[in-house]
């Protein structure tokens, strides 16, 4: 048992980006509110780009920038987080795309409640 | 006059963000930051700007021709940079291979191609942004 | 576990983001939701910034940011600003 | 110049419909305008994908392998120009350029103004531009970021119509959607971190290596894997945003959404599967009967909850679901048969599913209505129409001479090869409520009297998709050849034993 709970204490950004993947999934799936929703979604997102971030963090490595006269040579893989740039770009994006949709959901059914739009059905017209 | 002091700072202020956001953008190479970050920073100066002196003011700095023009020719740019590559005869998007100079590592023109497909990625950003925060303003 | 003191740096950070998710995911107030998504952000921009990676910490705080505006704004305009 | 492009043409073929996506929004006044440079740069793509094919099919220095920016594999990213590639970017011209041709006529009654006609034209570009990178991409974070790109045109041509509830299936449609990107995204962060690569083929070599040792690592991957890349494709139980989605969309957008945009998910998935994972760590952790279960449950309730839908396209869009089980189930049986009947069988699903979307969209457009008891006597009134529809109907439900016939039949052979008898009868029963859900509107339309209504074929460019469409089934049905090869060349490939 303590062997786990070592695992899990050094594994530590691990842990804390499935915990926050689970809150984010709970949040997408348990709230009706399209903001709620929508926040979840990100909050998903960045649990996974800290899986990936923490891939390539090495414990005392230094910030990839190459100076022509840096006296380190212990860096980080920069890879994952170049990776993860594109992923923020992507996630802003879906988020942008969402919030427009809200503002239109908004103005026809006059609520930001999705339980609340899909009990009103298909009556409402443009 | 209520927010006379708010509009005098953000005169002073919002142009030197708008230079900042410039500044990451072409030093995506040598320093943190990058294409994106510089021209969420870039567009959101005119956001700022268009929040304190109203819609219509920021309307008229940036109408919306320029901006479906930069959107659409930032993003057409980067495609042409790509071409560079080809036309020398060397695979898409090469950079050392298509004989550009890189030059010491470290600074500006070490980057080859890089910063001007960060320039032409930036402004669409920027003008992407604006465009955003434009609709959402305006949607009744 | 050879912590050094970036790790436990790290922990506290993460500690605020878990405390902040969980947060958004009780508040009853749309606005106070966006204002915590606002801190969380910043957070993250924070760990990264301890993780070596400055250059994701600038994308997430001006996206972050720029999003958190936008929201805002919408929220804003939806008068009902109850969950 | 000629050499410049022939040796840059798998780039090509990715990169036009961008750069022509992005130059739209500034001609948005001029529609006409709009509207041929779609059509030439998708008339472009298809001559150049033919070139390819021919270089695939009768060279034999495959696969072909570019690499962009001139770095070489595991720095750089390849695409690389093999059967599978080649045989999905057939599927993808052909299907494209009619639905273009299709939208031509149509959009302004469906959609609106010129500005949301251009929107229209750039979405579907992008789309069709991330669908041919993902059958030519060659590295794992490619594939994330062209299914992002895919989701979220996919999104937007969805809400493509102003209507309040596209808003409300686009939204359900985005947020799943991106649940499911995280997962994928998860799946491959997994990978890299146990592999350290990013390169399918590194990936895979290092994989197959280290697996033993991180056996729980590898199984969330799968995990990730397929529930992410489930929920994009419509996978019976995940299905839940599909028949909104399909259905709410302008038509041209429904036809290439459930022909194109799920098959695109699809063939990532069989990527990952069998380029990265590989047969033999299937095996160990007994994917494959989990795709053929699933496959099987798909099949049968797709086909019923299809029966009991009273709207067309509603009925045509469930009726995918269960379409995408096939595609599965052979996926899951892996001897060569059965995996080039599934992939036999995804091209002419393309293609008869668009055809089936296109002929219901004129139809729907023609009278007005939505339900398929009013279409009572159409066959008459809508001769092409109802001919293309009934075409495509015999096609799905895999009667011979058709194209969906010929997939069937190799899947009906590599099950047996399989030696299981349960997916033998599933999809013999499947086909039996393919007929069930589909000749009802046939009988509907030609067997019954009409009322006194002037409906008519619709204009030249829309008859003329549907009849190159039908046109293609019936020859795919007839002379399968070159692409039933491509087909087997393909599943050969993905089953070597690594």
């Amino acid at each position: 048992m303590s062997e786990v709970i070592k695992k899990l204490i050094i594994n530590y950004p691990y842990f804390a980006a499935f915990i926050l993947f689970a809150i984010g999934a709970l949040t997408v799936l348990t709230r009706s509110n399209l903001f709620k929703k929508l926040i979840g979604i990100n909050i998903m997102e960045s649990a996974v780009f800290l899986m990936f971030v923490a891939a390539g963090n090495i414990r005392g490595g230094y910030v990839p920038i190459l100076n022509g006269n840096n006296p380190q040579t212990l860096f980080i893989n920069p890879l994952p987080s170049a990776l993860m740039l594109t992923g923020i770009v992507v996630s802003v994006s879906v988020t942008a795309f969402a919030l427009a949709l809200i503002l239109r959901l908004y103005r026809s059914y006059g609520t930001t409640d999705l339980r609340r739009i899909y009990k009103m059905g298909n009556e409402v017209s443009e | 006059m209520k927010d006379f002091i708010l509009k005098r700072m953000a005169s002073i202020i919002l142009p030197f963000i708008c230079i900042y956001g410039f500044y990451v953008i072409l030093h995506g190479h040598v320093s943190p930051g990058g294409s994106f970050a510089g021209g969420i920073i870039v567009g959101l100066s005119f956001i700022a700007y268009s929040t304190i002196y109203g819609i219509e003011k920021g309307r008229k700095k940036l109408p919306e021709k320029v901006l479906v023009a930069a959107e659409s020719y930032g993003t057409l740019w980067y495609g042409i940079m790509g071409l560079v590559g080809i036309i020398k005869g060397v695979p898409f998007l090469a950079n050392k291979l298509a004989g550009v100079d890189l030059g010491v590592p470290g600074t500006l023109n070490s980057g080859g191609l890089i910063s001007f497909i960060g320039f032409g990625v930036g402004i669409r950003v920027a003008s992407t942004m604006v465009t955003l925060f434009f609709t959402m303003m305006e949607e009744e | 576990m050879n912590f050094v003191a970036a790790d436990y740096w790290i922990m506290f950070l993460l500690l605020i983001l878990i405390i902040t998710s969980l947060a958004m995911y009780f508040i009853k107030d749309l606005l106070h939701a966006v204002i915590v998504y606002g801190a969380y952000t910043l957070t993250m921009a924070l760990i990264w910034l301890q993780m070596n990676t400055p250059d994701l910490a600038i994308t997430e705080a001006a996206a972050g940011i720029c999003m958190t505006v936008l929201m805002m704004i919408v929220v804003f305009r939806t008068s009902r600003r109850e969950e | 110049m000629i050499s410049a492009i022939s040796t840059n043409l798998p780039v090509f073929i990715i990169i036009a419909p961008l750069f022509v996506a992005f130059v739209l929004p500034t001609l948005a006044k001029r529609k006409r305008l709009v509207e041929n440079l779609v059509l030439s740069v998708e008339v472009l793509m298809l001559l150049g994908i033919c070139y390819l094919a021919s270089i695939v099919l009768f060279r034999k220095d495959i696969p072909i392998i570019y690499q962009m920016g001139g770095w070489p594999a595991p720095w750089g990213i390849e695409l690389k120009v093999g059967s599978l590639g080649t045989f999905f970017l057939l599927t993808i011209a052909i299907v494209s350029l009619p639905v273009a041709l299709f939208a031509r006529g149509n959009l302004t009654h469906e959609v609106g103004g010129k500005e949301r006609i251009a929107r229209f034209y750039v979405l579907y570009l992008l789309l069709v531009g991330a669908l041919a990178g993902m059958a030519l991409t060659n590295d794992l974070f490619n594939v994330y970021v062209l299914v992002e790109v895919a989701t979220l045109s996919c999104c937007g041509l969805v809400s493509a119509r102003n209507h309040p509830r596209a808003a409300k299936a686009t939204f359900t449609y985005l947020i799943l959607a991106t649940l499911g990107s995280c997962l994928v995204m998860g799946g491959i962060g997994f990978i890299y971190i146990i592999t350290g690569h990013l390169n399918m083929e590194f990936a895979s070599r290092e994989l197959s290596i280290i697996w033993q040792n991180n056996p729980r690592v590898v199984w969330m991957a799968f995990s990730f894997m397929l529930v992410g890349f489930g929920v994009k494709s419509a996978l019976f139980p995940l299905h839940v945003w599909l028949p909104d989605a399909h259905s709410v969309a302008p038509s041209p957008a429904s036809a290439i959404l459930s022909g194109l945009a799920v098959k695109g998910y699809i063939i990532c998935l069989l990527k990952v599967l069998y380029n990265v994972f590989g047969q033999t760590l299937m095996q160990a952790y007994s994917v494959h009967k989990i795709l053929v279960l699933v496959g099987m449950v798909a099949i049968i309730a797709g086909s019923i909850s299809a029966l009991t839908q009273k709207e067309l396209k509603r009925r045509l869009a469930f009726s995918t679901v269960a379409q995408v089980g096939y595609i599965f189930l052979g996926f899951g049986l892996l001897n060569t048969r059965g995996l080039a009947g599934a992939l036999f069988y995804l091209a002419s699903h393309a293609v008869i599913k668009s055809t089936l979307f296109l002929s219901a969209a004129a139809m729907q457009t023609a009278t007005g209505k939505k339900e398929i008891k009013d279409l009572s006597g159409i066959g008459r009134k809508m001769p092409i129409t109802a001919a293309a529809f009934t075409v495509s109907s015999l096609g799905l439900t895999g009667i011979p001479l058709f194209s969906g016939f010929v997939g069937k039949w190799n899947l009906l052979q590599g099950s047996m090869e399989s030696g299981s008898i349960l997916p033998i009868s599933v999809i013999i029963a499947g086909s039996v409520l393919c007929g069930a859900y589909l000749f009802p509107v046939i009988r509907i339309a030609y067997f019954e009297t009409a009322p006194e209504k002037d409906w008519k074929d619709p204009n030249l460019p829309q008859k003329l998709a549907l009849i190159l469409l039908s046109a293609v089934i019936v020859v795919l049905g007839v002379v399968p050849g070159p692409f039933l090869e491509l087909a087997n060349r393909a599943a050969a490939e993905l089953l070597v034993l690594r």
